[in-house]
């Protein structure tokens, strides 16, 4: 793929989960969206770096803060923004909300409120496609909160013991909702204890979609190479509080200072630039143009849905 | 004579604790997100700050460990109080609470018990859905050696939780999310209240309402309706679901012959049917209807408002029950100023 | 025609399992100790020979990440079998099977479902004590979205296996390790079983003796005893749990008038007080007497063989509950020769 | 202490765990001790050096496999007995039998039959402790498998966040009832990934208690020096089945060839000869009959002691 090519679709990506998360923050205080909002702003070149590494349908996994791997594993917003309006044409008819984001067609096998929880269901879908030979690799997005939890060591044994193609995407934001990393962890470097595992390891700081997917490469290479998981630790910032569309530097538990270096290389700035030196300002502003124009139908189309019929409560429970 | 004053039952959860640490110096509470600056919603507010972080702490994300952490520190003196942000992370926990916590005073012949009290919040509401939302009650109720309780009201928050800390089991301490703005009277001393019984909270003589957790405001509120049509309603609190006793229960549909059960759970197995059982055991002669029981729909929760009313029950509900069994006419509800989410919180979460 | 033939229950285990693998290559069965040479008390026999190592195999202590291992396999086309060698291990596993299996069918908005099952044995007798002998049905069956089975026979053992198995549904298939050399006929091809519904074991008029698991045999027992006197009990294997439906209880005691409910598990807020609310619900005017509820004492299972003893109900109890439901004179029992542990295992552990 | 008064103490307490075990096997098919049997032959001296290193009462925690661990920690056999044979005198009234045994007043808190359930319990009292400033320390002993497990490394993670006096001790025999740890471990060397905790980490393969011992004390001047908990990871060879009282190479899980020599540096061989040469065979056979009429005496004790009531059933449920 062309350097062109590759930075348009991060690009594409990483603009669309902002203008929609944009969207979002717009229009929360409606109180139409009824779902607790875990913004993903600040983040978005990690979903868009991996997901573009990964093919396609490789299946992936995530927890309640999703909207940028939807995102970037589907690309539509329809769907995505009638989940969050709850509305009958969501792709759970707003049976999931924001917390519960899918699209298994598409990979997104699913995504869960529950810290960690997610971890070892992708070293089932792994085995599964290991068994079957067919050569996807499943990845599974987690916070750096979900490392605290006893079921990542346990699949961090297993995966390694198994030689499961697992991606392991930690993303590190420092915080588990407000309490420190170093309030948490028992060790200086979560990427030493892992590298004693069978596992491959790989870490960036960087916010360049382009460096993510490059990482990523590399680890998938290392991956088909060894046959060992392996696992991405990526540092990013968190713009927003742990849970709503607001900042949240007034609550003291971490100074702006530390923000704005973070803010200097914002994820989408940083890509923009890059695009622009490619392709020039005019396409640019294009597809710019086309992303907003989709995400603004997308909240029409969310917005005049219907709402689910009461009957659905009880349906979809058994198969 | 005590002195009561007007407090949130929010209030009432930090008073307790406060008390309790200040009597006792065994006393800690921790948990995920204790002692950050939102305190559990508002619940452990003030501790840090008068104990230290050594007496009231964040911890990691390891529910497992953490519960097991609590073991070992009551088995050997200490008394801690353990917090869970929902119900459902308990559920990381249900190997240290049921293989541990309920039978080490057991198995270890009686010499050593096990002074815990596990806090978990219920939630609800604001599309919180299926991972948000358990109450597990009638679970742990089910495990001998253990005491569960949901209280109702800022009177039993305190006193239950002055109770739970200063008891030598482990007590599973469930608060539902919605209660904590709720103000009423608490005594301003030590308000110690016991952790068994239910509470009468409304008397009446045509029908028995027993509810639990938030089923109690929703039955209060069917009750009022209920009586502008001439029709009381007795509202019991059921508030100990282990070690349960009946006995409240039993006098008051003996007197009215009807008994619902609203329980703030899912129906199958749950302790709704616990309590009809006894129910109809010890009323078989002077029930005049079955005992009905109501609760969620049977279905994990869903997210969207109109399919999360629908899977909650409330006092509409109720209502139409009592109706039912009492042979009258649906009365026109349209002008009821029910309980919503809105009412309570306002604006997004 | 379909044969049958003489086959234990560990066998039927086997045999359903290697029917359903060799049927559908998407079908494996894992967990701790499961290809080992014991394989799970023989239930797992030739496994691994047949289909290899990557389709029957142990795996690390994990039974968390275990579980979620084997939702992501059911959600990718595959069909788990999981195996716990005790019901009380699967504890570890309640994040998975609560917050993660039984929604996510619900959650995915009906596009994914969860085709899984969970085999998990109860153990009893020779002092396990407890934290291994828990039962757990009623926990898991008060949770929308899993089904729950307690199969009592070879026959049910197969035919269940089979038919959960193939169900698109995460379920729960608990067995009591004393079933396994029960001997039974099975039949020889698919005996597929429905999962749901009870089953009549024997047909009587007098009593309608409703049983789980284990208390299936003992309530066959009573029935011999009570047969010699006159009078017939219909034992009635609840057998799925949930979803469960109480049509052939209601029929029975319609008949009978008196309905006794055996469950092997505590009492407080357990299955049998579901099955007691709702036979009271369905037969409220055809009821002689009141429902009665036999289970495991309110304790921890004790070791030792006296307290043992007394911790479990049985056949003795049973006996004594009919005699006293239809006013008869305690009769002699001394010369019975009740199920015991050794009975059924011969020496140590 | 003396080197003499410290052998002989080792010598007496993997004496009479042995021959405590010997009676065990030598009773056990009258089968009047229906209770499942973990042995811990082999293993002797393990328990006699780490709580010799230990204070009197330090809390500790173990495992079904405890009959070592309690002999150790009390030196009286009793109650022991007594609980075997599930009698009314037994340290739980034969309510807790093989798996659960406890001795709280002389710091045996727990034992558990869920393996690994017991670590986190460790870091409870330790905490305890701590702050109480009592200078105990607590030791938790658990097997290899036991380091399958989440809460394992929730609650290593944990107590060296926290700076807990934790001693794990990992009594490793390789297997997990019959799955060996190769099948079972993503990392070639547990004691290499727990270094990278903020945990100290020290090693044997010594059936020598005095090793132990000194290696035990080692440790706890490690960890009064720095305040981190402590990780003894210790190899053993399991003589007999995993429960049960006879051997098991006929299974075929595990070549008798391994056990050879183990066998030749037994335990209890190991320290006999060393007392033999510090205090002279005729010492160590009169500490040894001495011993012997303590477990005859025992074992009369338990016998003759009555089952508890039936009543006691419903006893002791809530305090
Ligand atoms: C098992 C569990 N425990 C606690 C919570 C409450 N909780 C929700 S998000 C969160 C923090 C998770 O932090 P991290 O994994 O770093 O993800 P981030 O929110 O930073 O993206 C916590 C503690 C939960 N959802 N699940
Ligand atoms: C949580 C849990 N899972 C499974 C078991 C069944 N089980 C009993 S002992 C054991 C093996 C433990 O191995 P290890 O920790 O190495 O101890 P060892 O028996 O070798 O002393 C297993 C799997 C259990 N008791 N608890
Ligand atoms: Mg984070
Ligand atoms: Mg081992």
């Amino acid at each position: 793929m062309s350097a062109q090519a590759l930075n348009r679709d991060l690009y594409r990506t990483v603009y669309l989960i902002r203008r929609a998360e944009e969207a979002i923050k717009e229009n929360y205080l409606d109180d139409e969206m009824k779902t607790p909002m875990h913004m993903s702003m600040g983040a978005e070149a990690i979903a868009a770096g991996v997901c573009q590494a990964l093919d396609r349908h490789d299946p992936v996994l995530g927890t309640y803060r999703s909207h940028g791997l939807y995102l970037a594993k589907t690309g539509e917003s329809d769907r995505f923004f009638a989940e969050m309006y709850g509305r009958d044409t969501g792709m759970a008819q707003g049976k999931a909300g924001s917390m519960h984001l899918s699209a298994p067609e598409e990979g997104l096998i699913g995504t869960s409120a529950i810290v960690a929880s997610n971890i070892p269901v992708a070293l089932g879908a792994a085995f599964s496609h290991k068994q079957r030979n067919t050569g996807r690799v499943t990845a599974v997005f987690f916070g750096d909160g979900a490392i605290d939890e006893g079921v990542f060591w346990e699949s961090l044994n297993s995966a390694s013991l198994m030689k499961l193609p697992v991606l392991f995407v930690c993303e590190d934001n420092g915080y588990a909702v407000h309490i420190p990393a170093e309030q948490r962890h028992g060790y200086s470097d979560i990427a030493e204890v892992v590298s004693r595992f069978d596992c491959g390891v790989h870490r960036s700081e960087s916010t360049d979609a382009e460096v993510i997917y490059t990482l990523t490469r590399d680890a998938l290479a290392d991956m088909s190479a060894t046959g060992r998981p392996q696992f991405l630790h990526l540092k990013y910032y968190r713009y927003l509080e742990h849970v709503g569309v607001f900042e949240d530097f007034k609550a003291g538990y971490r100074p702006r200072d530390a923000f704005e270096p973070w803010l200097e290389r914002d994820p989408v700035k940083v890509q923009r630039e890059k695009v622009v030196g490619l392709l020039g300002e005019e396409a640019v502003a294009a597809l710019e143009a086309e992303i907003d124009q989709q995400v603004a139908k997308s909240l029409e189309f969310a917005k005049q849905s219907p709402f689910p019929a009461r009957s659905a409560v009880v349906e979809d429970v058994l198969a | 004579m005590t002195t009561t004053r007007q407090i949130t039952y929010r209030e009432a959860l930090s008073e307790a604790m406060a008390q309790e640490m200040r009597r006792d110096p065994s006393v800690f509470v921790y948990g995920i997100d204790v002692a950050d600056h939102k305190r559990i919603f508002g619940s452990s507010n003030g501790l840090v700050e008068e104990f230290g972080d050594q007496r009231c702490f964040s911890t990691p994300l390891s529910e497992d460990a953490m519960t097991g952490f609590g073991l070992g520190a009551a088995l050997t003196g200490m008394r801690p109080v353990h917090v869970h942000m929902r119900v459902d992370f308990m559920l990381l926990a249900m190997n240290q609470i049921v293989n541990m916590l309920s039978s080490h005073y057991y198995g270890s012949g009686g010499t050593t018990p096990v002074p815990m009290v596990i806090r978990a919040v219920v939630g609800r509401g604001w599309g919180q859905s299926f991972q948000h939302n358990k109450t597990l009650h009638s679970w742990l109720a089910h495990i001998p050696g253990l005491k569960v309780v949901t209280p109702s009201t800022p009177r039993d928050a305190k006193g239950m939780l002055v109770s739970a800390i200063r008891d030598d089991n482990p007590v599973i301490f469930i608060e539902h999310r919605w209660f904590y703005d709720a103000v009423g009277e608490v005594p301003e001393g030590d308000g110690a209240e016991p952790l068994n019984g239910c509470r009468v909270l409304r008397p009446g003589k045509d029908i028995t309402i027993v509810a639990t957790s938030w089923m109690t405001v929703e039955a209060l509120q069917a009750a009022d309706v209920l009586a502008r049509r001439g029709i009381t309603a007795e509202v019991i609190d059921a508030r100990t679901i282990a070690p349960f006793d009946v006995s409240e229960v039993v006098t008051s549909v003996q007197k009215s012959g009807h008994c619902i059960v609203v329980d703030n759970d899912w129906v199958h197995c749950g302790f709704g049917a616990e309590v009809a059982a006894q129910v109809y055991d010890h009323c078989y002669g002077s029930l005049k209807s079955p005992v009905t029981r109501l609760g969620f729909v049977p279905a994990p929760c869903p997210c969207t408002r109109p399919l999360e009313n629908a899977f909650y029950t409330g006092a509409t509900e109720i209502i139409r029950c009592v109706e039912e069994k009492l042979g009258l006419d649906q009365s026109d509800l349209s002008g009821e100023n029910f309980f919503s989410y809105e009412n309570k919180f306002k604006g997004p979460f």
